[in-house]
């Protein structure tokens, strides 16, 4: 059976399990021909599903509940990734060490559609303004990469632990240089890269069982990975048509990425899940969502495959 | 003066290489020498900032060669990127991915589609908007406020509505080049069919001749000059249409794909070689187009 | 069938259209314009509402105005933003910038041989390339922004002008040379004048240029305002009507911008004769 | 048949202008017979070249009436009844100049052998033989004036209508021509209507002078010929002529009054 | 001063085409004396108005030596020695008749008292008075080629050069200019350089008549008139004129040959 899934973002080590998965032959053992789309800076995933262009999309918990309160039903079906890769990384020379007291007056580099939320929370969170001035941070809308640092356009910048954390060492500047604040930490992480259908497609027997089987395969494919994470970076390799990505950093993004998608079968935890809504709902006067979902999740694809 | 008239022929053609070369020479000289310069003084910046952090004291020729020699340059110098477009171009097999005549070919398609559509839609409504005096009046404003519509910055959302209309691969590309490069040919072609002057036209009266064969022997023929202008204009513009129709594509293949990519990951070198690659791919078609023109106004005897 | 109305309503706007265009006076050519323009928008309602096109695909008109009129204030910081500051200012500085260059140019022939096919060989390089370079050097605000818009519309307007200065007919010049007119009266009263159809055309071309490049740049870089950012934002947060509100924004301006410009050019060059009413 | 090739009837036309109406034709009346040649001449702006047009259906009366063979312009137009030369030459600069003369033959349909034999004759006629595969603007002007007079020749229309056509010719050549187009004239029969700003060429050639007068546009006198239809150049000094010359010469001074 | 206003020796003028060199102008001498007034005639093409370009400095002689009140084309050119008049009016769009006018003036660095009453009196003298706030355009071809005749008279130059000045207008308007033009050359001793395709007029205006020949472009003959400077148009009925013209005419059949 077809199955088409829309990734997040570029081919990286990041979805190392869908594309080991593929390369493996877990699908094909399956009985699943799936198509891999890869994402881009301003491809929405959530638009793609909504245009029918996707059965199944790579998407962040935040982004997903937001598009669920405006009318498009998005239910999470699988939760690879147990811990959020999310974090801030400042240069140690802007003085900023506590982040309750010394954001005020700082430009904060963030990245948007859709992935603003988690930070947009956090502030709130800390009670700081994100309209700039003394009191409140000055937000950049961060491009693809991390030359806002690097430049010194801003004091902190949005990165993730497997990925642009790494660029910045790359471009040369030693770890002793920075500073890190994970969202773990702060006590404001949500859910990343779960896997997301329309409730529509919940009501097709049919594609029920094709789900349960993707997921299923898909799962093995993140288990292959987190053992074999060479391997899983030169299936990623293959499967890059730009030919940007170098080999040693693909390495250690799968090797940062098992770190996220340890602990976990795929089913989703309530409590994980609770604590992504109730960060989002904490949001003092411009929360992300405005009332705690309602059948935004679903257990029943993974209990099927696992049981 | 009589002498250097009757000069030897091979003279002359050097005399006449010199004339043209030479200036173009001295600026791209002028260019590159300014460019050294930007990119000691853009990088020197971060040469500076990583000695402070090594606390080394660098003399000035080691600061120079530092400045032009990073990994990841604000300004990469022009031996980088000749460099990064050599490797690109003569240092792989053209199927591989890193290759640029690959992703210079993929654009290169999307782009041809891309024009063909758009040249196609654009001479249409150009004859429509000349024989139809409703679709004067109708078409031509907002053809003009069409491509005030920011087509390029809603491109991903335009690619997805495609898709999910079950049109994927080289055609969405293709719609958005087409998008950008009817306009010139729209406005060159309806200038042009409309520039055989009222005694022209009155011949074709006087002979009572049909619109059929006013617009095949007269309007069109005239109009060639103006087509040509346009259509180089047109190509460029389909060219721009694609590369950014491959942005939102993500991480599939083009030279916008490459260009971003290399923004992502920082890669000035790769950004720029990409850069200068589309360039010079956008001038070979241009100069095509220019060839193809000459070809025909002389054959038509328009080229004097 | 469900089409039969869309075709219904196509034919009879366009019948209405084409025996208003018999008229030919001002005013319809203006009504025919507009019924043309609203018989798009209704076409859309129609099938958007007729088949059902969900709205993170394509909003309705309708749902696009309520939007427009709820965001205002949001419309108009980034109308600010991108336009007045990014593209305005950029626009202004390349084309004086340009019409310097022109005249630099046309002054040298040793210049004007070295300079043009480097120039159309820059003028090549797409815009989406040099904005990240471009942000990466002038910094995220508005300044980069312009920095692009001056790189896009500063060779279309320079390849015109330096057409339009040379534009002058053999016996124009030949009047001068008999006067022995010096450069400085032969480029004020004689190559200026005469260049302007020219520099108007360049003008005209680039007004929809600067749009585009001061709302892509955005997308490498940008404050929390502007049409760029919100258009990215606000589809990232399926926001459709938000973003369609905005590309009319954009829309809007842009034909207003030209329209203006358009309208300067028939004062300035009144004499030209495109712009004189057409005889017979 | 009975009816006249060309006649008028009070025919007005009025311009409507940004600055009001211009009355370029007022109460014309002309008849012109098969056969017959005849100038008009008068000054700038008088409604010569209007009066043309009108005949060749490119302009249309705004009043009275004007009957060509007994039909209106412009079903004599559809009838390929006329043969029209411009002021300027009005060559398509993408055709050869026999390329330029085979156009309306083409569009007319006539054959492809027909074609190559009329383009001969006619580029014989006005001394370009030899200059067919050439393109306009590698001629001097006053071969591509010549160029389209052949081109109005080809196709052997009833009704020949020529504004101005060798305005821009030296006194040599326009003596030659003005031989050639009398030959022409008496060999075929053909109706010819001809514009021109010379009195000498006026008289030489018609067998009808109109002369004409601006402000409104209007005929002020209608001179038929005695000239015989074989006129020698040397015409040009007998007493008849002078007089004739002098007859139109006056005609002219009165409709000139203030300009 | 002794030096003659123009001294042509052994003046030769080649252009180098795609074709080939082509002969413009081929060992011309001619000496021109202050306040002569001199008309060029002869069959298109034989370098009339190289030659008139060439004594204006707007071509260099590719042999022979050219001088202009003793110093070279472009010396005088230099100091300002020149009014030309176009065969086309070449009036520019953008500026009104009177702004044409001023045009020059502005550029010699005339006051604007001084220019507005030498505007008003030139618009005047050629019959334009009343539209010196019209664009070019606004007007017939007639009138724009008399305004750009106004142009050429309002700085005073010493030396008038111009190229068939009146061959778009008609008969009567040209009759009126010829006579204007020649009071003012009586009036003012300017020195004139005439070319006209027209033979009587040639004879009307001249001291001295250039007859010219093609291919290469020379000088076949130099006739010096002997009508007095006083000329009613009725001159043109005299036997000295006719004389006059009829060897003119031979002048230009010897050089027409083969065209
Ligand atoms: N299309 C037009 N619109 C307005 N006025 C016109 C138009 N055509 C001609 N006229 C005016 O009509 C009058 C007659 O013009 P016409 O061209 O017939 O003159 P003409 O006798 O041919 O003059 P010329 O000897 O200069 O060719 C003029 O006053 C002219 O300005
Ligand atoms: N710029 C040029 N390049 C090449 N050949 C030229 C150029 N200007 C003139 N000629 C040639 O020089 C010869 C003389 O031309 P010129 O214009 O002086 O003739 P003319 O006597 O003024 O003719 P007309 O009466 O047609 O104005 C012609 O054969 C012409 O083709
Ligand atoms: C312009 C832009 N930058 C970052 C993201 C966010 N994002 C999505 S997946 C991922 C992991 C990258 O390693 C990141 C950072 C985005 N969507 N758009
Ligand atoms: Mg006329
Ligand atoms: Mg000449």
């Amino acid at each position: 059976d077809q199955l088409t899934l829309q990734l997040k973002w570029v081919t990286q080590a990041q979805f190392a399990g869908y594309y080991v998965a593929k390369d493996k032959g877990f699908y094909e053992e399956e009985g699943l021909d799936v198509t891999i789309l890869p994402g881009g800076p301003d491809i929405a995933p959530t638009q793609v599903l909504a245009g029918g262009g996707a059965d199944v999309i790579v998407e962040w918990m935040p982004a997903a509940l937001a598009a669920r309160e405006k009318g498009l039903p998005l239910v999470n079906i699988a939760q690879p990734f147990k811990s959020s890769g999310m974090m801030l990384t400042c240069l140690k020379e802007s003085g900023i060490t506590d982040p309750t007291s010394d954001f005020a007056g700082k430009t904060l580099g963030v990245w948007f559609s859709g992935n603003e939320y988690p930070f947009l929370s956090w502030m709130s969170h800390l009670g700081l303004s994100t309209e700039g001035g003394a009191e409140g941070v000055t937000v950049l809308k961060q491009g693809f990469n991390v030359d806002p640092l690097l430049q010194k356009q801003a004091a902190c910048i949005s990165t993730m632990t497997y990925n642009e954390y790494w660029q910045v060492i790359d471009a040369g500047i030693a770890p002793e240089d920075l500073v890190t604040f994970k969202y773990e930490d702060q006590g404001v992480a949500t859910l990343e890269d779960g896997l997301y259908v329309l409730e529509s497609t919940l009501e097709d027997s049919e594609k029920v069982t094709d789900l349960v089987r993707f997921v299923r395969a898909s799962m093995k494919g993140w288990k292959y990975a987190e053992e074999n994470p060479e391997e899983a970076a030169e299936i990623v390799l293959e499967n890059d048509e730009t030919g940007a990505q170098t080999l040693e950093h693909q390495v250690r993004m799968a090797q940062e990425i098992a770190k996220l998608t340890a602990g976990t079968d795929g089913t989703l935890d309530e409590a994980d899940y609770q604590r992504t809504v109730d960060t989002l709902l904490a949001g003092g006067s411009d929360p992300v969502i405005s009332a705690a979902p309602d059948g935004a999740f679903t257990h029943m694809i993974t209990e099927r495959a696992f049981d | 003066m009589t002498e250097a008239a009757s000069a030897a022929p091979g003279r002359r053609l050097w005399d006449g290489l010199q004339a043209r070369a030479l200036p173009v020479l001295t600026v791209l000289l002028a260019i590159v020498a300014i460019w050294y310069l930007g990119a000691i003084w853009m990088n020197g910046q971060w040469v500076r900032d990583q000695a402070a952090r090594a606390d080394t004291v660098l003399t000035t020729a080691e600061f120079i060669r530092q400045t032009l020699a990073l990994d990841r340059p604000v300004l990469p110098a022009p031996h980088q990127v000749a460099a990064g477009l050599w490797e690109g171009i003569a240092g792989q097999r053209i199927t591989s991915r890193r290759s640029l005549v690959w992703h210079g070919w993929v654009t290169l398609s999307a782009t041809l589609a891309g024009f063909g559509i758009g040249t196609l839609a654009g001479i249409l409504l150009a004859v429509g908007i000349v024989h139809n005096r409703a679709m004067d009046q109708s078409v031509m404003p907002w053809a003009v406020a069409s491509q005030t519509v920011p087509i390029l910055a809603i491109a991903p959302m335009v690619i997805v509505v495609f898709a999910s209309a079950g049109i994927t691969g080289l055609l969405p590309k293709a719609i958005i080049a087409a998008w950008l490069s009817f306009f010139p040919v729209l406005v060159g072609m309806v200038k042009g069919l409309r520039t055989p002057d009222a005694m022209q036209l009155d011949l074709m009266r006087s002979w009572s001749a049909s619109r059929a064969q006013q617009f095949w022997r007269l309007r069109l023929p005239s109009s060639m000059p103006y087509l040509f202008a346009s259509l180089k204009v047109a190509i460029a513009a389909a060219l721009v249409g694609t590369i950014v129709g491959e942005l939102p594509a993500g991480a599939t293949a083009g030279l916008g794909a490459r260009l971003l990519s290399g923004s992502y990951y920082g890669q000035t070198v790769q950004i720029w070689s990409a850069l200068f690659a589309a360039a010079a791919l956008a001038a070979a078609l241009v100069m095509l187009i220019g060839a193809i023109e000459t070809l025909v106004l002389k054959r038509m005897g328009l080229a004097r | 069938m469900s089409a039969l109305p869309i075709i219904a309503v196509w034919l009879g706007a366009w019948g209405l259209n084409a025996w208003l265009a018999r008229f030919d006076t001002r005013l319809t050519r203006f009504l025919v314009a507009l019924i043309f323009g609203a018989t798009i928008l209704v076409l859309w309602e129609m099938v958007v509402r007729l088949y059902q096109v969900p709205t993170v695909i394509l909003p309705a008109p309708t749902q696009i105005a309520a939007s427009f009129a709820a965001n205002r204030g949001v419309l108009w910081t980034d109308f600010v933003q991108t336009i007045v500051k990014g593209a305005l200012t950029g626009w202004v500085i390349g084309a004086l910038a340009a019409i310097a260059t022109a005249i630099a140019i046309d002054r040298s022939p040793f210049l004007q041989r070295g300079l043009l096919p480097i120039g159309n060989f820059v003028a090549a390089l797409p815009i989406v390339g040099i904005a990240p370079i471009l942000v990466m050097w002038f910094g995220f605000d508005w300044q980069s922004k312009a920095a692009v818009v001056v790189v896009m519309v500063f060779f279309p307007i320079l390849v015109n002008m330096v057409a339009g200065l040379a534009a002058t007919d053999p016996m124009q010049r030949d009047l001068m040379a008999t006067w022995a007119a010096p450069y400085g009266a032969s480029l004020r009263k004689m190559r200026l004048p005469a260049a302007m159809p020219f520099l108007f055309n360049g003008l005209k071309i680039t007004t929809t240029l600067a749009l585009i490049g001061a709302i892509v740049a955005e997308f490498f870089g940008s404050p929390t305002r502007g049409m760029g950012f919100r258009i990215s934002t606000a589809v990232g947060r399926l926001d459709l009507p938000l973003v369609w509100a905005e590309i009319l924004v954009a829309a809007v301006a842009g034909t207003l911008f030209y329209g203006i410009v358009a309208l300067v050019e028939k004062k300035v060059t009144f004499w030209h004769p495109s712009q004189r009413p057409q005889r017979g | 048949m009975a009816h006249p090739v060309i006649e008028a009837k009070g025919v007005g036309l009025t311009f409507q202008t940004a600055d009001g109406p211009v009355d370029a034709l007022k109460d014309v009346d002309l008849t012109v017979g098969r056969g017959d040649f005849v100038s008009f001449i008068g000054p700038s702006g008088c409604g010569k070249t209007t009066f043309l047009r009108a005949v060749a259906a490119l302009e249309s009366p705004t009043a009275g009436t004007l009957r060509v063979n007994g039909m209106t312009p412009d079903a004599a137009r559809k009838a390929r009844a006329y043969g029209y030369v411009f002021q300027a030459p009005g060559l398509y600069p993408w055709r050869t100049i026999a390329g330029n003369i085979s156009l309306p033959l083409e569009i007319m349909g006539f054959g492809k052998a027909d074609r190559a034999a009329r383009i001969a004759r006619v580029l014989e006629l006005v001394d370009l033989a030899g200059f067919g595969g050439k393109f306009p603007w590698q001629l001097s002007g006053g071969m591509q004036q010549r160029a389209s007079i052949a081109r109005a020749l080809a196709f052997d229309a009833d009704i020949l209508l020529m504004d101005e056509p060798f305005g821009a010719l030296d006194e040599i050549v326009r003596d030659r021509l003005n031989e050639a187009l009398l030959e022409l004239w008496k060999k075929t029969g053909k109706t010819i209507g001809f514009v021109t700003h010379s009195i000498p060429e006026a008289v030489y050639l018609s067998t009808k002078i109109v002369v004409m007068s601006p402000r409104p546009g209007r005929i002020t006198r209608i001179i038929d010929s005695p000239l015989p239809p074989d006129r020698p150049l040397e015409i040009r000094e007998t007493p008849e002529f002078i007089a004739l010359a002098h007859e139109v010469r006056e005609g002219l001074r009165e409709g000139h009054g203030h300009d």
